[in-house]
């Protein structure tokens, strides 16, 4: 197998960066993990669990301009902009594979059906995503319940795993994945070591998507008692969707002067409470738990069957921002425990 | 062609455009550098307007409008007046330079005071030079330029609840009590619904519980973990609350503040709730961070200096009424944070600002938790026109602070939450504080201790005291 | 009936200016309404009542105003000032007038006409008031 | 026994000794004890009036931070200290830039907030009138008191006591000690005050209209706070069944500054509004009032007390303690007659 | 896209003079929404007019900006000519490029002002783009008015607006109309008695068939907006039934005991059923509750009244009634009051009973009086020799807070010199006086007949004190024309005591919702421009409550504030300019900031029902009859849930975008 040694890595990284390459990986900011672009390799710190963002802020920035427009006369001048070539070549380097998965969803949504967004594909295909297995997990990881493990590949190009003696053990996933260590090549040397035990967290017993997923199908447990019963306290921040490595909900707003300004690509959420508000004036979302009900049903519903993708990756950061101690994990737990109760719904043919 | 200042002017239609009228008519000659906008009143004139003015390049603004007494509107000035003193009690804190928003009153005979004005406002302006740190403010900033991540720090402590090791705080003596009473509500009818503190089920911190059933009220517990602020729950946004029906809630004296705003502002009718007042020593601002005891470090700011340990207003009161303890003697940090900040310069003020703005990621988590930003519809979800732009570039975090600290000022409680919350860990608690202050220094009112009283900023003075105007 | 002429006006009543400056009281705002004269138990006494020292002092007229002995009869009883519809104090004006006449040299020869032995009998406040008025 | 910061002043300690004496003794039988403040200098006696004459405001300032080191009241018996410490007091209260000049220059820090009180006011606000009436042991049979202010209780307002000129705390007062208090028009007119020095005819004149308002309004006493005033009405009076003037120079007094202001033709007007000259009925018309009768000083003498001293009789002192018998004008005959003392004490002094 | 055309006028040289109107006109037509600029010589000219009409119609513009002067001076004048060409006024707008650029940048390159013009032209392109068109708000008229005060300019306005044919609702709260004039004895300058000249009018006033008069009756409450009033009006018990009494004058012939007369200032008595004087309007007595014995405890009953009441209306338990009435007018004439003697103690008053007030005068010197005309001092019933009137009583007098001049006391100080001369021959009377203001219509001359033959004598200086010596008063002042010090004794002193607001004066201002000065005198909505009319709309003034006022004036004031209201009577329904707020009822949040905000009450509650009915709850909603358009309520809102119309928030956000 291929390695990179831990000298290597720095020696890699820096060379990386010498060629304008930009290297996004785990820093550590006012004592806190977080992914970062970094300007030098001592700045990269793989101890944590777990950035505090979700990496899909790399290739689907929190806000961004698509297009500027000039008011003219009778005619309004517009100017797309980002597209090809705008991003620099990007290493994301010890993603984990939580959110690695995430991007998979978020490709997924982005590149749909020929219906593909420019400016996220301009940075995916720029983008290689080099995931390090999780040595341990922590008190809100639950990627085991949702069928990902530390070393899962979904949505990874390269894959590092620890070796008992520090190094990596590298395995390329994708092609970018070898085109990248074919690229570097003398960072890596052929070896042979063994892995470093990995820990994975504990799998969630009474939890099974599937079920959910069966039970989520019943269109007549959308009125269940259980949605109120759990997210009455939910306060609707949204902070849950912006650090989820793949919620995707954005809005277009114009900003600028009279005759000429941008439109922005902005993060949206649908935990607020005016996100599915139509221009009637309707609200069909007006209560909170509906919404809530919402973002359960679009991680275990929506994203498997429209995208048949995972909606969640169990990265726990939902969990751990909870202002209200709203627990994803704990509903799960629920709604798996509704369905074993009332079996799987057969849609009868409709007549 | 060298920069020349580029200065809005809002001006009442009666007094001051007149006045600008007659400059013109005895040909009285003054720098070309104000644009006028007419509005009919000061009373008019939102601070919105201003922070769009600065948005759209404006170096500096004049307001200006009938002398105290003559509003052809009776008491449109006076209105105006209160809110400017807040206005400028903000605009300085965040170190916008006092000579760039300028308040005069002139008559519509004072010429010459007009044109004066726009003289000296032009050449403070000029030699402040242009206004760049706003303008420039578009565009740049973390998130802004393309997914380097804002900094994101809930807590010092990553994980949520209290690590396994520590042990829990005990429950209060009184929460049995406590359980009681709400069983007796829930039992008589008298409520539907009591919110209240309770434990988690998979991780050790204290969340909000809801208790409908008189079995479960064994679920309600107080201690130092209990620092949220439920009286959120209460307005008419919280749907799925007022579902339930006629709710009790267990409040400490500072929530209760709280809500006695909602009842100024009539969002909750008094005999719509119960109050079940709780006496309260103090709470740990981070639950996350307790490690055994409530030591003075890490209680909630709001801890310090308060007033309110037994609750007033509550119709039912658990605990012995108890003092201020020692940790809870003030100055709180924040009054010191406040305090040096206004010891410094307004370029530092600026600065400290612009770098805490700069990381806002607009999740609006700030005004959701926040039990007084009730509104249905907030002036952020409205774009005919769009006051406040949404994107998390600084420009817009700036006007979104702004706004959000003037729609608080004279109504905020200090409870904290917003600072609590933010995961961008944005100090709001100053400025909220630093607003109070204001109000309290100005017009000897501080919120939340009379459910009579009306908000100070939509109510007025005949001599209120400024000394900016001219 | 005298005449006086006022040329001493001019754009400033340096006169009127440093009597204000004294005393600290606004002249401008005296309608001469005679309350003082009216009020004052000394009047009787006074070669020129009190307003019109005062009117005097308007007018820039330093020589009419200095010359008087009514500022000396003064012994601010303050009735004057209780009586101003304009609340104005005149006492302080007689003050200030014995201080800028004192200036120059001029004031009363009090001290011949101190009575025999009064210095013993008397209060000292007599004494002390009565002196504090020749202190420039 | 209470004890309350007592500020004597200078003439107190002097020519107005039983003022300050029958003061003390009386408050003692009251329980009241004036500690006198254990340093203290002139008040200046008349106010400074000009605004730049800070130095004057000195030394009533001094007194007043030496007050304030006593316990931050002050209590006075003589009116003149009692409106120039209220005066100052109120100066440097409200007037932040002589404040700072003045604290400057006595390296103090004084803000302006001692309080100043009369007697009267300790005996009303303290004691208490009520209490007072219970506390007399000598019947004062209804004497009539005439209670004259003078000028310096009752001017300016602001400094005034109880505000100025509509109060009756000296008429009550007296009715507290059972006499019957005379509210005589003069009882704010001025007496002369310190012209008592350099033109005495006026003072003459003033307290004598004053002696005489009293008088005719039926007064068998008048009482006075302030030793000046007590001075003034003594000496203005002509001794019993004489013509000469109690004062000093009973000769008739000339002008001491410019000498023909006493002729000088005066405006008069006869009833039917016309006339201009001086007429034989001039009386009748509009006249100054240079020669009203009445004005004239009072054929027979009336006795002027302390109203210590008066207390002091109220509350059964022997009337040597009160120093009656140093008053120019002996009070005891009046005193006798109305059989408020016994004769023999009299006879023996 | 809007349709917009600029039109930049040159006002001949005005504009054109610093300006390079041709650029402007130039360069705005690339703004966005502009299809059409013109470059004229003198736009408010007809021809000009006529042009921009013109241009509207052949252009078919939609929306016009017209640079040129001050919106002040011609915003009208263009908004009719664009409604005239078929558009609605509120799409046009001014760019004032004269008083505010042309007029205060003189550089004869023009490159300023131009550049100026351009911005302003450009700001109010942006701002037009967002005008919507605002109809004008039509409310109806309830054509019937309120009057509150009967005195003489109640009286007179109540008359004119009856005669005109409109219903009119007159409340007094004294038992007879009349008001102070009913006091007076005569009259200056014409020394007609006033008894004769007023009692006429308090008759035609009380039969009028278009007048309802509430006697003894106050003003509760006032609610709506012009012209649609509610007011509330209590109508204090009078102890006797008006319906039935036939003002036969028995019960007071019979009642057996007296109280002091009010009317009389109290030196006269009248019965405890009484009416105040004879001449009283109407005639029907009242009983004094607070003495008469069937009231007051302890005493024995009485009830000699209703024994000797004929038609039996007399009353004792009668209780105060309301009624409330539509209006829609008010029209305020709540008079004055004058200080009292107590407020001078340094003339004796209230402590020397012949130390009286000019209108205790008028009741010695009046026919009707308690003296029957003779002039008797108060304490002992003689004859005063000498009277001595002291003038400007607390009038001019800060000392005493009042700066301003009573202006009537001049006059009826000379007629009070006069009626004591006629009345007492051989008497005296002196009058000090500080200056005499007689700028009245023969007034001067009236002064000099009290000096020159009624031997008034005038000394001009204050009083400085009134006391008493030898059972005599003596008055001791000024007379600063002689220099001297005056004194002189006076049988009788009376002061001519300022003129003040009534007592609750502030409370009725407040129900009312008016402003008021310093004093309580109620403010005009102009000074000179619209003297008799508040600034809220439907609401007048007239008379001695908006300062102090002679008859004449009062009178006239009477009339004018009548007009007003006749002139607002004169249309079926009353338009108003449309800029008002309005509510945005789906986003209003109910906190009722608008509401304590409004300087108006404008803002009222207005209920939200479902289907079925329920109220679900209350928002916000502007009384359109009520609003004036400040804008105060929309800045207050947090959520911009009320917005301006004529100043949206979008047309201001427009112009500060187009800076």
């Amino acid at each position: 197998m291929k390695l990179l040694t831990r000298q290597h890595l720095d020696r890699w990284v820096e060379a990386m960066l010498a060629e304008k390459v930009r290297v996004v990986g785990p820093v550590t900011r006012a004592g806190q993990p977080v992914y970062a672009p970094v300007d030098r390799a001592s700045a990269l710190d793989f101890s944590q669990v777990i950035g505090r963002n979700s990496i899909k802020d790399f290739l689907f920035p929190q806000t961004e301009p698509v297009m500027l427009y000039t008011i003219k006369k009778s005619s309004v001048e517009m100017k797309d902009v980002g597209g090809a070539g705008q991003w620099p070549d990007t290493v994301l380097l010890g993603s984990r594979a939580c959110d690695a998965a995430g991007i998979a969803a978020l490709r997924s949504v982005f590149v749909w059906q020929g219906e593909d967004d420019p400016l996220f594909l301009d940075r995916y295909e720029r983008t290689t995503v080099v995931t390090l297995a999780c040595a341990r997990g922590d008190r809100s990881c639950f990627c085991t319940s949702v069928g990902l493990a530390p070393d899962a590949t979904e949505g990874s190009d390269l894959l590092l795993r620890e070796t008992v003696a520090g190094n990596f053990a590298v395995e390329p996933v994708t092609d970018k994945g070898e085109k990248l260590v074919a690229r570097w090549a003398s960072h890596f040397e052929e070896g042979s070591e063994s892995f470093r035990p990995v820990v994975p967290p504990p799998v969630i017993e009474t939890s099974d998507v599937e079920k959910i997923l069966a039970w989520l199908s019943d269109p007549s447990h959308y009125q269940d008692a259980v949605w109120a019963e759990h997210a009455a306290k939910c306060l609707g921040c949204g902070a849950c969707t912006y650090v989820c490595p793949t919620c995707h909900c954005f809005d277009l707003t114009d900003e600028g002067g009279a005759f000429q300004g941008e439109r922005r690509k902005n993060w949206d959420a649908c935990q607020f409470d005016h996100f599915a508000a139509h221009a009637s004036g309707h609200n069909p979302r007006s209560l909170q738990s509906q919404r809530w009900r919402n973002r359960f049903m679009c991680k275990f519903h929506f994203y498997p069957t429209k995208f048949s993708a995972k909606g969640c990756v169990g990265c726990g950061r939902c969990i751990r921002v909870c202002y209200v101690g709203l627990d994803i994990a704990e509903m799960m737990e629920k709604v798996s425990g509704l369905a074993e109760a009332n079996p799987r719904h057969q849609p009868s043919a409709i007549s | 062609m060298s920069w020349e200042p580029k200065i809005v002017a809002f001006v009442c239609n009666w007094c001051t455009y007149a006045g600008a009228d007659l400059a013109g008519v005895t040909r009285t000659q003054y720098r070309p550098n104000v644009r006028l906008i007419r509005v009919p009143c000061t009373g008019r004139v939102d601070p919105l307007f201003i922070i769009k003015a600065f948005e759209q390049g404006a170096d500096g603004v004049l307001i200006s409008g009938c002398h105290p007494g003559d509003c052809h509107y009776i008491s449109g000035n006076l209105h105006a007046k209160r809110r400017w003193i807040f206005f400028k009690g903000l605009t300085d804190f965040v170190g916008i330079e006092p000579e760039r928003i300028q308040y005069a009153w002139v008559s519509a005979s004072e010429a010459n005071k007009w044109a004066k004005m726009v003289d000296q406002a032009t050449e403070t302006i000029r030699g402040l030079g242009p206004f760049t740190k706003y303008h420039a403010l578009k565009g740049t900033g973390t998130a802004a330029n393309g997914g380097a991540c804002p900094l994101l720090v809930w807590s010092e402590a990553w994980q949520p609840g209290i690590p396994d090791e520590v042990p829990l705080p005990e429950d209060a003596p009184f929460v049995p009590a406590l359980r009681e009473k709400a069983r007796e509500l829930l039992e008589k009818g008298e409520v539907k619904v009591v919110i209240g503190y309770g434990w988690a089920k998979r991780q050790r911190r204290i969340v909000p519980v809801f208790i409908t059933e008189p079995g479960d009220v064994s679920r309600l517990v107080f201690n130092p973990l209990c620092v949220n602020n439920l009286s959120v729950y209460l307005p008419r946004k919280q749907g799925d609350i007022a579902k339930l029906g006629k709710p009790a809630i267990v409040a400490k004296g500072c929530d209760i503040k709280t809500i006695t705003v909602l009842l100024q502002e009539e969002q909750i009718g008094r005999d719509g709730i119960v109050i079940l007042g709780v006496s309260c020593s103090g709470v740990i601002y981070r639950q996350e961070l307790w490690a055994g005891k409530a030591a003075p470090d890490l209680l909630a700011p709001k801890c310090i200096g308060c007033d309110v340990q037994t609750p007033r207003l509550a119709d039912h009161v658990v605990g012995e009424p108890v003092a201020r303890s020692v940790e809870q003697q003030g100055p709180s940090e924040v009054q010191r944070q406040i305090e040096a900040l206004d010891r410094k310069s307004p370029g530092e003020r600026w600065d400290f600002w612009a770098e805490h703005f700069d990381r806002c990621i607009k999740c609006y988590a700030c005004s959701q938790v926040c039990p007084l930003c009730y509104c249905d519809r907030c002036i952020t979800e409205k774009n005919n026109p769009q006051w406040v732009e949404t994107s998390a570039h600084p420009q817009g975090n700036f006007s979104w602070n702004l706004v959000r600290a003037i729609h608080l000022a004279g109504r905020c409680t200090y409870c904290g939450e917003c600072d609590r919350v933010c995961p961008a860990n944005i100090p709001l608690n100053l400025i909220n504080r630093k607003l109070a202050v204001v109000s309290e220094e100005a017009f000897d009112y501080r919120s939340g201790y009379d459910e009579k009283a009306h908000p100070p900023m939509v109510v007025y003075h005949p001599d209120d005291k400024e000394n900016f105007i001219r | 009936m005298m005449k006086i002429s006022l040329d001493t006006i001019s754009e400033q009543n340096a006169f009127l200016d440093q009597v204000e400056r004294e005393s600290g009281e606004d002249l401008s705002r005296c309608y001469q309404c005679g309350n003082c004269s009216g009020s004052c138990p000394v009047s009787f006494a006074m070669e020129i009542p009190v307003s019109q020292v005062i009117r005097f002092v308007q007018l820039g007229q330093e020589r009419m105003a200095l010359q008087a002995n009514s500022m000396w009869l003064c012994v601010s009883c303050l009735q004057c000032q209780a009586r101003c519809p304009k609340c104005l104090d005149p006492s302080k004006v007689m003050e200030a007038l014995r201080r800028m006449s004192l200036r120059q040299g001029k004031g009363p020869v009090a001290l011949a006409q101190v009575p025999d032995g009064f210095l013993e009998r008397s209060p000292q406040q007599a004494v002390v008031a009565g002196f504090r008025k020749l202190i420039p | 026994m209470t004890s309350i910061p007592y500020y004597p002043g200078c003439t107190l300690n002097t020519v107005a000794k039983p003022f300050d004496l029958s003061a003390r003794r009386s408050l003692k039988l009251l329980g009241i004890e004036l500690a006198e403040l254990a340093q203290w200098n002139c008040c200046g006696a008349s106010f400074p009036l000009t605004p730049n004459n800070i130095i004057g405001l000195t030394g009533p300032t001094n007194v007043l931070i030496q007050s304030q080191k006593a316990g931050g009241t002050v209590s006075t018996l003589c009116s003149f200290c009692y409106n120039t410490l209220r005066r100052t007091n109120q100066v440097i209260k409200e007037d932040e830039g002589r404040r700072t000049v003045i604290n400057d220059f006595l390296g103090t820090s004084y803000e302006g907030d001692v309080e100043v009180v009369h007697l009267l006011e300790v005996l009303r606000d303290r004691l208490g009138f009520s209490e007072l009436k219970k506390r007399v042991t000598r019947n004062l049979k209804k004497l009539k008191v005439g209670a004259y202010y003078g000028c310096t209780l009752l001017r300016p307002k602001s400094a005034a006591i109880d505000g100025g000129e509509t109060t009756r705390i000296f008429e009550e007062f007296l009715e507290a000690i059972g006499c019957e208090a005379i509210e005589f028009p003069n009882r704010g007119e001025c007496c002369g005050s310190h012209l008592a020095m350099s033109n005495e005819e006026v003072v003459v004149r003033l307290s004598g209209a004053v002696v005489a308002s009293a008088q005719a309004f039926g007064a068998e006493l008048v009482t006075t706070t302030c030793p000046l005033c007590f001075y003034n009405l003594e000496r203005s009076q002509k001794a019993q069944g004489s013509d000469t003037l109690l004062a000093t120079r009973s000769e008739a007094v000339s002008d001491p500054l410019h000498g023909d202001w006493l002729s000088r033709p005066r405006q008069c007007l006869s009833p039917s509004g016309r006339g201009q000259t001086p007429r034989a009925d001039a009386g009748k018309g509009v006249s100054p009032p240079m020669r009203e009768e009445g004005d004239q000083t009072p054929g027979a003498t009336l006795p002027v007390l302390y109203f210590t001293q008066l207390l002091g009789l109220a509350l059964g002192l022997p009337e040597e303690e009160l120093g009656l018998g140093e008053n120019l004008i002996d009070p005891r005959p009046v005193l006798r007659a109305k059989g408020i003392v016994r004769e023999q004490l009299v006879a023996s002094s | 896209m809007s349709k917009i055309g600029v039109f930049v006028c040159q006002c001949g040289n005005n504009i054109a003079g610093t300006v390079d109107t041709a650029k402007v006109a130039d360069e705005a037509k690339n703004l966005p929404g502009v299809v059409h600029t013109e470059n004229c010589r003198f736009l408010c000219s007809s021809p000009g007019q006529q042009l921009v009409k013109e241009i509207i119609k052949t252009n078919g513009l939609d929306k016009v900006v017209i640079a040129a002067c001050s919106p002040h001076m011609h915003e009208k004048t263009f908004r009719k000519a664009s409604e005239e060409a078929g558009l609605n006024p509120f799409q046009c707008e001014i760019a004032n490029i004269r008083e505010h650029c042309s007029w205060v940048h003189e550089d004869k390159t023009k490159v300023i002002g131009t550049e100026k013009s351009l911005d302003i032209t450009r700001m109010t392109v942006e701002r037009v783009r967002r005008n919507g068109p605002l109809d004008k708000i039509r409310v109806p008229v309830t054509k019937k008015a309120l009057v509150i005060g009967g005195g003489v300019a109640g009286i007179q306005a109540a008359l004119d607006i009856a005669e005109a044919g409109h219903e009119v609702i007159l409340v007094e709260k004294e038992p007879s109309i009349g008001g102070q004039m009913a006091k007076l004895s005569e009259t200056f300058p014409t020394m007609d008695c006033s008894q004769c000249i007023l009692t006429p009018k308090m008759v035609e006033a009380a039969h009028h068939p278009k007048i309802r008069l509430y006697t003894y009756s106050e003003v509760e409450s006032v609610e709506g907006y012009i012209g649609n009033f509610t007011v509330k009006i209590r109508k204090k018990a009078k102890s006797v039934i008006e319906e039935l009494c036939t003002e036969c004058g028995e019960c007071t012939a019979k009642c057996p005991f007296t109280a002091p007369n009010e009317f009389d200032s109290e030196m006269g008595k009248r019965k405890l059923i009484y009416i105040p004087f004879p001449q009283a309007v109407p005639a029907i007595p009242i009983i004094d509750r607070d003495h008469c014995p069937k009231y007051v405890k302890d005493k024995k009953k009485c009830g000699v009244c209703a024994k000797v009441c004929g038609p039996n209306c007399i009353d004792f338990d009668q209780e105060d009634t309301f009624v409330t009435e539509k209006v829609g007018a008010v029209l305020v004439a709540t008079g004055y009051e004058v200080m009292g003697v107590e407020r001078f103690p340094e003339f004796g008053g209230g402590r020397y009973k012949d130390v009286i007030t000019g209108l205790d005068f008028e009741r010695l010197a009046s026919a009707s009086g308690p003296t029957g005309g003779d002039i008797k001092r108060p304490s002992d019933g003689k004859v005063p020799n000498r009277v001595v009137f002291i003038e400007c009583s607390g009038s001019r007098d800060e000392s005493k807070g009042v700066a301003y001049c009573s202006n009537i006391c001049c006059m009826y100080t000379a007629k009070h010199a006069m009626l004591y001369k006629h009345k007492v021959h051989e008497g005296q009377s002196f009058i000090f006086y500080m200056d005499i203001r007689c700028g009245g219509k023969r007034y001067e001359e009236f002064h000099r007949r009290a000096v020159e033959h009624e031997g008034a004598v005038y000394l001009r200086g204050r009083v400085s004190r009134v006391y008493e010596r030898n059972g005599r008063l003596l008055v001791q002042g000024a007379d600063t024309l002689s220099g001297s010090q005056v004194e002189l004794e006076a049988d009788l002193v009376v002061l001519a005591t300022a003129v003040v607001p009534r007592i609750g004066a502030k409370d009725l201002a407040k129900r009312l919702g008016i402003s008021y000065d310093g004093y309580g005198f109620y403010n005009e909505y102009h000074p000179k421009l619209r003297p008799v009319e508040t600034a809220t709309a439907g609401i007048y003034l007239a008379g001695a409550c908006i300062g102090p006022v002679d008859i004449p004036t009062s009178v006239a004031q009477g009339s004018a504030a009548a007009s007003k209201v006749l002139a607002l009577f004169s249309n079926e329904e009353l338009s108003r300019e449309p800029v008002v707020a309005e509510v945005n009822t789906a986003t209003c949040n109910a906190c009722w900031d608008c509401e304590t905000a409004c300087p108006y009450h404008a803002i009222q509650r207005e209920a939200v029902k479902d289907r079925a009915g329920n109220v679900l709850r209350y928002v916000a909603k502007v009384n359109e009859g009520v609003c004036v358009g400040c804008g105060v309520c929309v800045a207050a809102c947090h959520s911009k849930t009320i917005d301006l119309r004529g100043y949206t928030d979008a047309q201001i956000y427009a112009a500060i975008c187009a800076l």
